[in-house]
């Protein structure tokens, strides 16, 4: 009872926190050797090469920081991506946080983690950063509606806001397949809520790295990791809303979670270098003008599938 | 129960982000001024960059706040949605046409460009 | 013994380096780019080596200590054909001279530094807040009232009198940008005055170092060159200017294959180039790099365009190249290429166009040992050379930038060339070499 | 029911730091750290709604109020002096008026709670709190939902002619001009004589 209740699902919100982000990064590695960025061996040290040397650096300070909201925002983000992970479902038993409303939960911590890195851009006081955060806060204001319909649209045929329940109605066939505009609309939300890609407004190159413009040492190993989490958190929800969760043949049901998750990953990171990065009022316009529509369509769609 | 394990693993990360970042650093000196500095390529600003920032994006997020109230009916509605049918499907399709006319109209007027 | 093992974990990181680069050192920084142990990056907060790529005035040598004393610690300093800041001790300074050592000698600091087997850079400015503060004033802020004083050592930002879109009056940032803003073109120095993310104001404070080109150019204003050199040398240069966008618009493997492409242009076999250009153009408009310029955003006055001259007043529409006055050029059937609009998006297509000419004229110059036939007029990749050597244009900035958000305001810089000619040739060391190992 | 001692403390702690976190709202110079003070209340707030199990409505809270206060703390900076709170600053306004209103506020709200009668109602244990939600939405209360749909409606359009300076005809500031009726004509149901210097109010609708 216990151990089926909080023991493993814990442990295994902490294996993926820990192990995603460094998964993730090594496939960030071999999408950068495609791209020929860099070569030679080492693939799988890298990111701990990487993590090290931000360990040893010192931590850098600004002349007059908001010093604890500065510190508290690479954590903040952190526990938002943990607790995104808690809500993902590993078996029909094994679900960290099985609440009647994950999908709204997922949303607020995709709320929150806007306010986040506006406050680690914020926080430095210094301007390259504040334009970084600004800029972020556009972008995360309208990506929320995105999430929120693509979400409904997951919600009708189960006729309920838990994940558990919409892995279910997912038995006989996965929403990728039912709803199609849905997986693709929301990946764009996974790139958006950790400003990869083309949706990298808030580290972006034209600001000398934006909201990390005057980070360093430990506080960007956090923030970069807790990018990392965020994302493997993103793709936990992405595999139990689209992707039948622990639904499938032969392996049992926390394997199939993890190879889902690893194929959304390894997508995501393929995508995110291929396009150029949008410039924010672009981004706005996309999103309120091309991809909420598109969504209000993939509802309209949900909710023809689901009746018929 | 489920809430407890949600808590528990929010504080344990939030710790861990916490420590992470002050362990290495608990014996570093203060940084001088000039490190201090903001990063600007070596030139030096007049003022802080706390300041009344220009947001060029307002009338969207004031837009946003109407939009997601709004949102906020249609989890209770995306729940009953197929045991209510045809009149679920009526009644959220008068409301969010009403609420296209909305941003229909707030593209037309320029709001999701930079002011 | 945890601390030795991080560190020799961290001395195998690709090792992340900030440029600064002064007066003729773009080769250095496109050699790096293209080596896979080194990672540049845009702030010095990311890098643990400072590399100084060439010289650096002495005007510039105040910015240069506060870029250095920037640097969280640990780090040090790498100089490339410059002289280092006098202050600094030994121990904390490598020189290098040679561009093919320079990736090794920077893999050799860094893991020197953190075996603790150089010297940590010290501090070069005096440890004190910009203004004194602490103490002063009625609340101890150094002034009077709730926007008054210097807080921390610094006034607070200012309402300005208007605003340049909608009117509504902001605190405005006013800062100066550069010498070593690695965004833009090295050597420039602006004051720039922001409100929210748009630029309202741009003042030019020194032009970007003067621009060294290949010695072919040079070469042809001498003698009679051969068509096929002289265009592998546009084309090369060009696609070294378009590293620079690409990087900017967060395209960091196209931006490798133009500098990859660029290497190959001096020796490469022609038909080759002009095909892997082809799959290089059609990819970067497939990634979105058009998409991210909107349109009229940098859009040059035609008076301008015309000071500019080159591809930039091609862009806009101003049909004029001194390649049509040479007959070489002539009997290989040279028509110019324009475009009308005169913006940011014009002048890459201009630049991109440029460049699938300048091959196919190579090509065709190449099979027939076509040469250059007169002397007095070459068209340089930054404009036509004619008595005197295209001079700088940077002051034009203050007018075509305010108005632009910061991301296309940098954007329409990189698609501009603003620098002027040096007198002298680039160094031809560094490009017979590349073209040998190519 | 949940082990009820956990849950009582559960509830104790967080309402202390709403109101802690809710008085800090009023001690802090900057106008970001009071905006996303007032969201850390909001969010305890939230979670004692979800120990209540109002799954939905905890959940919902933490969600509007990301948002909102993010929105407020954009539009707090944009319009406060000192926003940052780079000089020391008084938040509130007129003590004593406030401080009376609180407390008169207070011992209103705590003698309602303590002295008045609730009806002792136990809810089904299997009650499922988002479906009953969403059958009153399309049940008595469907006019009041249709009704809202209306009055968002509203306050978008005029949330848009109050603050997009940019009309479909160009900038607001400008003077905007519709388009004529017939090419080339007259502009369309303009007044005799434009009034040039309006000083910045809108006539773009």
């Amino acid at each position: 009872m216990i151990l089926d209740q909080l023991v493993w699902p814990l442990a295994l919100v902490l294996a993926a926190l820990v192990l995603g982000p460094y998964l993730l990064a090594v496939l960030d590695g071999l999408v950068a050797r495609g791209l020929g960025l860099t070569r030679g061996p080492g693939l799988w040290l890298a990111p701990l090469r990487r993590g090290a040397w931000w360990l040893i650096q010192h931590t850098n300070v600004t002349e007059a920081p908001d010093g604890r909201a500065w510190r508290l925002a690479p954590a903040l983000y952190l526990a938002l991506a943990a607790g995104g992970l808690a809500l993902v479902p590993w078996s029909r038993a094994w679900v960290a946080t099985d609440i009647a409303t994950s999908l709204v939960l997922w949303g607020s911590i995709e709320a929150l983690a806007t306010v986040v890195i506006f406050l680690q851009g914020w926080s430095a006081n210094t301007h390259l950063t504040l334009v970084g955060a600004y800029r972020y806060v556009a972008l995360g204001l309208s990506y929320i509606l995105v999430s929120m319909f693509v979400l409904i649209g997951v919600a009708l045929p189960a006729e309920s806001l838990a994940l558990t329940q919409v892995i279910i109605s997912q038995q006989e066939l996965w929403n990728v397949l039912r709803q199609p505009l849905g997986l693709p609309l929301f990946l764009i939300v996974g790139l958006a809520i950790t400003f990869r890609g083309p949706f990298n407004l808030a580290d972006s190159t034209d600001l000398a790295g934006g909201t990390s413009a005057d980070v360093s040492g430990a506080q960007r190993l956090v923030w970069e990791f807790a990018r990392s989490a965020m994302l493997v958190a993103f793709s936990g929800i992405a595999t139990a809303a689209f992707l039948g969760g622990w639904l499938g043949p032969w392996l049992p049901g926390p394997l199939w979670v993890a190879f889902k998750m690893l194929a959304v990953l390894a997508l995501l990171a393929w995508l995110g270098p291929a396009f150029a990065r949008l410039t924010p009022e672009h981004c706005v316009s996309l999103m309120w003008v091309v991809l909420l529509p598109l969504a209000f369509v993939d509802l309209i769609w949900a909710g023809v599938e689901a009746l018929s | 129960m489920e809430l407890l394990l949600f808590f528990v693993i929010l504080i344990l990360s939030l710790g861990a982000g916490l420590l992470l970042q002050w362990w290495p650093s608990r014996h570093h000196p203060m940084p001088t001024y000039p490190q201090r500095a903001p990063f600007l390529g070596g030139g030096l600003p007049d003022t802080h960059a706390w300041s009344r920032f220009h947001v060029r994006y307002y009338p969207m997020a004031l837009l946003l706040i109407a939009f997601e109230m709004e949102m906020m009916f249609m989890y209770p509605w995306a729940v009953v949605y197929v045991a209510q049918g045809m009149k679920a499907v009526m009644e959220m399709g008068m409301f969010l046409a009403i609420l296209s006319v909305g941003i229909l109209y707030g593209w037309r007027e320029g709001v999701f460009r930079w002011q | 013994m945890a601390v030795s093992w991080l560190a020799r974990l961290a001395a195998c990181a690709p090792v992340p380096v900030f440029p600064a680069l002064g007066m003729r050192g773009e080769e250095a920084l496109y050699r790096l780019a293209l080596s896979p142990e080194i990672k540049l990056v845009d702030s010095p907060r990311h890098a643990s080596l400072l590399l100084v790529a060439g010289g650096v005035p002495p005007s510039m040598q105040q910015a240069l200590r506060r870029v250095h004393d920037q640097f969280p610690a640990p780090f040090t300093t790498l100089w490339y054909r410059s002289t280092p800041l006098v202050e600094l001790p030994r121990a904390a300074v490598t020189t290098v001279d040679s561009l093919d050592a320079l990736p090794g000698a920077l893999v050799e600091s860094h893991g020197s530094l953190l075996r603790n087997t150089v010297g940590h850079s010290p501090r070069l400015l005096p440890d004190a807040p910009p203004h004194p503060w602490q103490g002063l004033g009625d609340d101890g802020h150094g002034g009077e009232g709730m926007m008054g004083g210097v807080p921390y050592g610094r006034p607070m930002a200012m309402p300005p009198t208007e605003d340049l879109r909608d009117g509504l009056a902001l605190d405005v940032l006013t800062f100066r940008l550069g010498p070593f803003f690695p965004l833009w073109p090295p050597g420039l120095e602006a004051e720039v005055i922001l409100q929210g993310d748009i630029i309202q104001q741009f003042s030019v404070q020194s032009s970007p170092f003067p621009r060294a080109l290949a010695p072919v150019f040079h070469e042809a204003r001498e003698q009679s060159v051969a068509i096929a050199a002289l265009e592998r040398a546009r084309a090369r240069h060009h696609l070294q200017a378009l590293f620079h966008a690409l990087h900017l618009a967060g395209l960091e493997g196209l931006a490798r294959d133009a500098l990859r492409l660029a290497d190959r242009c001096p020796s490469g076999d022609i038909a080759l180039l002009a095909k892997w250009f082809k799959t290089f153009e059609r990819r970067m408009k497939r990634r979105g790099f058009f998409a991210l310029h909107l349109p009229e955003r940098g859009a040059l006055r035609q008076e301008q365009a015309e000071r500019l001259g080159g591809f930039a007043a091609r862009a806009a529409g101003i049909d004029r190249d001194a390649r049509t006055e040479d007959d070489g050029y002539r009997r290989l059937a040279f028509a110019t290429i324009t475009q009308q609009a005169g913006d940011t998006r014009a002048r890459w297509r201009q630049r991109l166009a440029e460049i699938a000419q300048a091959f196919d004229l190579a090509a065709r110059a190449q099979r027939d040992d076509m040469r250059t036939a007169q002397t007095d007029a070459v068209e340089t990749p930054r404009g036509a050379w004619r008595d005197s050597r295209p001079g700088g244009t940077s002051p034009l900035l203050e007018d075509l930038l305010p108005g632009l958000e910061w991301g296309e305001a940098l954007a329409s810089l990189a698609s501009l060339e603003l620098a002027a000619l040096s007198p002298w040739p680039r160094e031809e060391r560094a490009e017979t070499q590349m073209g040998g190992a190519a | 029911m949940n082990p009820p001692l956990a849950v009582d403390i559960a509830f104790i702690l967080l309402a202390l730091f709403a109101v802690y976190t809710g008085w800090r709202v009023f001690r802090t110079d900057s106008m970001v750290r009071a905006s996303f003070f007032l969201l850390l209340s909001f969010i305890a707030v939230g979670a004692i709604m979800l120990l209540l199990s109002a799954m939905y409505l905890g959940a919902a809270m933490f969600f509007m109020m990301g948002v909102e206060m993010m929105v407020m703390a954009l539009f707090m900076v944009m319009f406060m002096m000192n926003p940052a709170g780079l000089n020391p600053m008084m938040m509130v306004h007129q003590h004593r008026l406030a401080i009376g209103a609180g407390i008169a506020s207070f011992v209103i709200v705590a003698a309602m709670a303590l002295l008045a009668r609730f009806p002792h109602r136990p809810l089904p244990a299997d009650l499922q709190e988002v479906e009953s939600l969403g059958n009153e939405l399309l049940g008595e209360s469907m006019l009041i939902f249709e009704s809202a749909a209306v009055v968002l409606l509203a306050t978008m359009i005029g949330v848009v002619v109050l603050s997009s300076q940019r009309g479909r005809y160009g900038n607001a500031g400008e003077g905007s001009m519709p388009p004529g009726l017939d090419p080339g004509g007259e502009p369309a149901g303009m007044p005799e004589k434009d009034d040039e210097d309006d000083g910045g109010h809108h006539h773009c609708h």
